[in-house]
């Protein structure tokens, strides 16, 4: 099958910008355009062909290689497609994206999948903060998607966020789910602190003990229905819930009162 | 006046009653605050861990409600501590809460002189406080992504003017190493730890002491300034202007049809 | 000698502001600062108009304005993505300038609140 | 020199109704010929006046702080790229400086009055419209709710009160008085509010809001102001208001006014599920005081911030949406309260504030005495003011956009049953003739010899909000400022200010009170000369006649 393949040359001084770089719109273009498309590197414009080695045209299977530390933007708003990454990728990653599928064999920067409305975005390393938030200001964050973070994610993760999960395989730094309104968001390691803080509604659901906000407060004991659900859906994502009452049981906590809000944590006890 | 801190200070003298809490629980204590505006319940056995008791903090709440016209005011050891913005956005938050069952205000005690100048200055040119980048052309806002910390820790700027600062002597030790590493400008009447790292130093008169000018007292009012004195050096703005005339001889970077606009949504 | 008075002078040291400031100075430094708190005083009493450091420097070598104001331009406009930074204690009226400059240096502007 | 040939001409103030004319000019002016110069082609085309807009908020404190406030706004609206000769901007609901002075030229619109100014921080709101460029600007300070002012109307001291006005207007280097929601502001530093025109203001024993309205218009008159007093009315925004407006109204008693926004102050109802429009009631009384002139404060549909130094009404609108809010108190003088706002067509409020605005504009019969205005950004941002134009002259787009409307909200409105439609001739009356004569501004809104040679040339369009959106030439000041889109010159916009004459004395009455309630220096309260961008005083004038 046609892939379009970008191979970093050289690392940039300062962050690139690259939201051209997306199979949406890589798969309408000749090799030649795609060489031609502009990067914006602080306040030049350059080719992407000065920066990365290009192969393949009109696809949007799209493959990068390099260290893209400095690179921020990928996959911006895409629809459609699979962008796979094999390196480090800098902040916005899918951010906005609307469809099609993102996978880094690497660690991401902050705003992972910020305010996206669909698709699939894998991290196999860590992610920096806001993974799937909203944007300075905007009241909502990640509106429907899936972010697996297989390594650690950092401050206010899943801020705001209306629907779509999150799984984070490492710890979740602080502020975890904070003003959350809606949506999933999956700790499979715990979190640090203030985790759910301001939360209006939503799940978070924790496989460690967590170190909660003194506004929320413990309702009871439970395996709730929807969970056997969710966990088949995080099953064929590769990631596994236990929900079997004879392996233990989830604490529930709601909260926070402060706002006060309808959110729910649920917490893992292993019997 | 009821004082908030983490250490007992000279103001708890002025003070009616003094709350210390532990460092750290800046956060916690505020989302207990707005809970118990709301008559909501709160954990009693995390509340300890602030510091504080469930009775000191429901004694607050009442007497915040029963005044007439409450005023927080906050500094750096709210804002720059863990928690950072929220610590901030939590105080507003609940000032506005408060609102509905009196009248409730919140200002921060800026550290510098005219900071809230560059803030009013920078909202109406560019539409944002701080931590804006120009490089498409048009203002774009992202605290994290181009705040000064963030971008020199990371070596994301490849050249620095300082103006009316010292971030040499304040900033962590990447974000110096950085501004060691690349050109950096600095203007200051004085020499500097920043001066002394940087290619090009040129020594300016003193804000309102041998420049006059305008700066912003942190409630956003504009005062004249009266220096007393007749400084031999050129004023910042004179110098800036300066530079930037030296600039505009050069080619601009920005053609047309090389427009790039990114907005975000 | 006589003292240059300044009434209602405007202190800038911290946020403030304080404007009722009595200034008492001579040509070179100021003696004293009514009204001003121990902060303020500071601030007042520790600059003088004298010529203590050279106008410029460029590399540590002694350069004039005019050299330093070229040079830095140089700098600044060939940076990819320069820095304006600081902005707290300088006049508005250089504020002003100085976000003239960061966007027609296409860099970033930033100020003490972000920190 | 220039020279704009073969146009079919809208001068309302000449009675020139479309009639094919030639327009020169020099030196900034109109003439009635030149030798010489560039000649623009008008033929096929459309001359109008610069648009004067006698009611925004563009500058200044609180517009600020929306800025701030509204990041997310930022982002999605359109970005002003900057050029060699234009500086960067973002436009949206609450626009940058130099964003917003692109716009208002972008749509023909010259001069522009900025509404709400506090003394204590006019420095800062004046130093923001010097960063507003091409078009010329005004402003009016607030004054109904300053506190020093009050205690003399409270006392019975008119001879001093107007001495006061008078330096306060030179301190703040204003052009006009604006009132707004006389003594409520002030209440609700207390978390109070003044609501009733007859009872007593908190906090007084015997000052009311009426009188207070009735104090400031007479002193204003009596200092002969070109501007007379620009009056935001009690009880904005609130269901069964229209009569605190009529009462304001009588209460003024011949007296000139400006009645702000008036779409915000001419409702029906008891409660928000009751409102229904009182536009026709508003309009009967209204064309009968000659006295009188308003604004439309007209809404249309869609996200905007809203700002108002009254805070009160900011508060509920906070409680009733439970988003962003914002307040600034300023000292002893006002406030202001900001809270971002969507207007919907299935809200039933917002769907009689819709059709208010528009109906107050159909049946105020003199449209010499109503002008276009959103109360931007409260009601609509000003850069949508062509939609408003396409509303007033096509009826049938009118009707088309009432049934967005539910049919309890059509109950509750008069819209559907109106059937004017707006010529030429009356759009340039309310946008540019009527507005510039209300602010007492002799060279402005028309095309006479002598007059700024503000003019607009439009292309001829069916689409009327493109045609009104999207001009083909704007002059300013005789300079052609934008040319088919491009922005083409960015030149400075003049001040216009007022010195009404008072006694040196007043400061000797004012210094000790100001040295005990303020907390600035009397010597650094009044704004300096020289922040004043190209300043130019207007004379006052004799209003007993």
């Amino acid at each position: 099958m046609s892939q379009v393949t970008l191979r970093l040359k050289q690392t940039p001084d300062v962050p690139l910008e690259a939201e051209n770089i997306t199979p949406d719109v890589l798969s309408d273009l000749p090799h030649d355009e795609i060489r031609a498309l502009k990067l914006q590197l602080g306040k030049r414009t350059f080719r992407i062909d000065e920066f990365f080695e290009v192969e393949g045209e009109r696809s949007d299977q799209v493959e990068l290689h390099g260290d893209l530390k400095r690179v921020k933007w990928l996959g911006r708003g895409m629809t459609r497609g699979r962008l796979v990454v094999h390196g480090d990728t800098g902040m916005h990653l899918g951010a906005l994206m609307k469809g099609g599928e993102i996978d880094v064999h690497g660690s991401a920067g902050d705003w992972v999948g910020a305010e996206m409305k669909g698709g699939l975005i894998h991290v196999r390393g860590d992610a920096g903060g806001q993974v799937g938030a909203a944007y300075r200001g905007a009241t909502v964050g990640m509106k429907n998607g899936t972010i697996l973070i297989d390594g650690c994610a950092g401050l206010e993760t899943g801020m705001r966020m209306k629907k779509g999960t999150i799984v984070v395989g490492g710890v979740v730094k602080d502020f975890g789910g904070l003003q959350m309104k809606g949506g999933n968001i999956v700790m499979l390691s715990g979190a640090e602190i203030r985790t759910g803080a301001w939360m209006v509604r939503g799940t978070i659901i924790s496989m460690l003990p967590l170190k909660l906000l003194p506004t929320f407060r413990y309702s009871c004991d439970y395996n709730p229905g929807f969970l056997t659900l969710f966990a088949r859906q995080l099953n064929r994502l590769g990631v596994s819930l236990p929900v079997s009452a004879a392996a233990g049981v989830y604490q529930l906590f709601s909260g926070d009162c402060s706002v006060p809000g309808k959110g729910e944590i649920l917490v893992w006890q292993p019997h | 006046m009821v004082l908030v801190d983490i250490r007992e200070t000279k103001s708890v003298k002025a003070s009616d009653i003094f709350l210390q809490i532990r460092p750290g629980k800046d956060f916690e204590v505020i989302t207990i605050l707005r809970a118990l505006v709301k008559e909501q319940p709160v954990d009693e056995s995390q509340v300890q861990e602030t510091g504080l008791t469930l009775e000191q903090l429901q004694d607050f709440v009442d007497r915040m409600k029963k005044a007439k016209f409450g005023v927080f005011f906050f500094g750096m050891g709210l804002s720059m501590t863990r928690g950072k913005h929220m610590n901030s956005a939590a105080l507003l938050t609940l000032a506005a809460e408060l609102n509905a069952f009196t009248k409730f205000v919140a200002m921060p005690m800026r550290g510098h002189g005219n900071v809230t100048g560059a803030d009013v200055i920078m909202r109406w040119q560019t539409g944002y406080p701080f931590a804006i980048q120009f490089g498409r052309g048009y203002p774009r806002y992202n605290p994290g992504e181009f705040s000064t910390v963030d971008l020199l820790v990371r070596g994301d700027v490849d050249a620095a003017l300082i103006l009316g600062a010292d971030p040499g002597a304040t900033m962590p030790q990447p974000a110096i190493d950085h501004l060691a590493r690349i050109p950096t400008i600095c203007l200051d009447p004085k020499v500097t730890h920043t001066s002394r790292l940087s290619r090009v130093h040129i020594t300016t008169a003193a804000t309102g002491i041998s420049a006059p000018g305008t700066g912003y007292r942190m409630d956003e009012v504009p005062l004249p300034l009266r220096p007393a004195l007749k400084s031999p050096y050129p004023t910042d703005e004179q110098v800036v202007r300066r530079i930037h005339e030296a600039v505009l001889k050069k080619p601009d970077w920005l053609q047309q049809g090389n427009r790039m606009a990114l907005n975000q949504v | 000698m006589s003292l240059n008075i300044v009434n209602n002078a405007t202190c800038t040291f911290c946020g403030c502001v304080c404007d009722d400031i009595e200034l008492h100075a001579d040509e070179e430094r100021i003696i004293e600062a009514k009204k001003a708190c121990v902060l303020g005083k500071a601030w007042f009493l520790n600059h003088t108009a004298e010529r203590l450091y050279p106008e410029a420097l460029i590399d540590g070598k002694e350069a004039t304005v005019d050299e330093a104001v070229e040079f830095a331009a140089e700098l600044l406009d060939a940076a990819t993505t320069p820095l304006v930074y600081g902005m707290s204690n300088i006049t508005c009226e250089a504020q002003r300038e100085a976000v003239g400059l960061a966007e027609r240096l296409g860099g970033v502007v930033d100020s003490h609140t972000s920190l | 020199m220039l020279r704009i040939t073969g146009g079919k001409v809208y001068d309302p103030l000449h009675g020139i109704d479309g009639q094919i004319r030639d327009i020169c000019i020099h030196d900034g002016k109109v003439v009635d010929s030149v030798d010489g110069g560039r000649t623009i082609d008008a033929s096929g085309m459309v001359v109008f006046p610069g648009g004067v807009d006698v009611h925004t908020h563009v500058a200044g404190g609180s517009i600020n702080f929306a800025r701030a406030m509204t990041p997310e706004d930022h982002r999605r609206t359109v970005a002003f790229i900057r050029s060699q000769t234009t500086r960067s901007g973002l436009g949206g609901m609450a626009p940058t400086t130099f964003a917003t002075g692109y716009l208002y030229a972008g749509m023909g619109w010259t001069t522009v009055n900025e509404a709400a100014v506090p003394i204590l921080s006019a420095k800062h709101t004046h130093e923001e419209l010097r960063d507003v460029p091409i078009v010329d600007k005004s402003c009016c300070v607030l004054m109904a709710n300053n506190e020093i002012l009050l205690d003399l109307l409270e006392q019975g001291e008119m001879e001093r009160a107007r001495h006061l006005v008078a330096w306060q207007i030179w301190a703040a280097k204003a052009y006009g008085v604006k009132a707004v929601n006389p003594g409520g502001v002030a209440a609700w530093k207390w978390g109070n509010d003044a609501k009733q025109m007859a009872e007593t203001v908190p906090g007084y024993t015997s000052l009311t809001p009426a009188k207070i309205v009735t104090g400031l218009a007479q002193i204003i008159d009596e200092l002969g102001l070109p501007h007379p007093i620009h009056l935001h009315c009690n009880n904005l925004g609130a269901p069964g208001n229209i009569s605190t407006t009529l009462e304001t109204m009588k209460s003024l008693d011949g007296r000139r006014a400006h009645m702000a926004h008036l779409q915000y102050h001419s409702y029906g109802g008891d409660d928000w599920s009751t409102m229904r429009s009182e536009a026709p009631a508003m309009a009967e009384y209204f064309n009968q005081q000659k006295n009188l002139t308003c604004d439309a404060g007209a809404v249309l549909f869609g996200d905007t911030v809203t700002i108002t130094a009254d805070g009160p009404w900011q508060h509920l609108l906070y409680k009733l949406t439970g988003r962003k809010w914002g307040n600034l108190d300023v000292e002893n003088e006002t406030g202001c309260g900001i809270v971002p706002y969507t207007y919907r067509p299935s809200n039933l409020v917002n769907a009689v504030q819709w059709a208010v605005g528009l109906e107050l504009l159909l049946l105020i019969d003199d449209p010499w005495r109503i002008f276009l205005t959103t109360d931007h950004p409260n009601g609509a941002c000003f850069w949508r003011y062509p939609e408003i134009i396409q509303l007033l002259m096509c009826r049938d787009f009118r009707q088309e956009c009432v049934t967005q409307l539910s049919e309890k909200a059509r109950e509750r409105v008069h819209l559907p049953d109106i059937d004017r439609e707006y010529s030429r001739f009356e759009i340039a009356i309310i946008t540019s003739a009527g507005p510039a004569k209300a602010l007492g501004m002799p060279n402005k809104g028309h095309l006479g010899a002598g007059a700024d040679a503000d003019v607009v040339v439009y292309d001829e369009d069916e689409d009327i909000a493109r045609m009104f959106g999207h001009p083909r030439y704007v002059i300013k000041g005789g300079e052609i400022v934008i040319e088919e889109g491009d922005i083409r010159a960015t030149p400075e916009g003049r001040e216009f200010l007022v010195q009404p004459s008072f006694d040196r004395e007043i400061e000797d009455f004012l210094r000790p009170l100001f040295e005990e309630t303020y907390t600035m220096s009397f010597e650094n309260y009044p704004v300096e000369m020289h922040r004043i961008e190209r300043p130019e005083i207007s004379e006052c004038i004799d209003v007993s006649t």
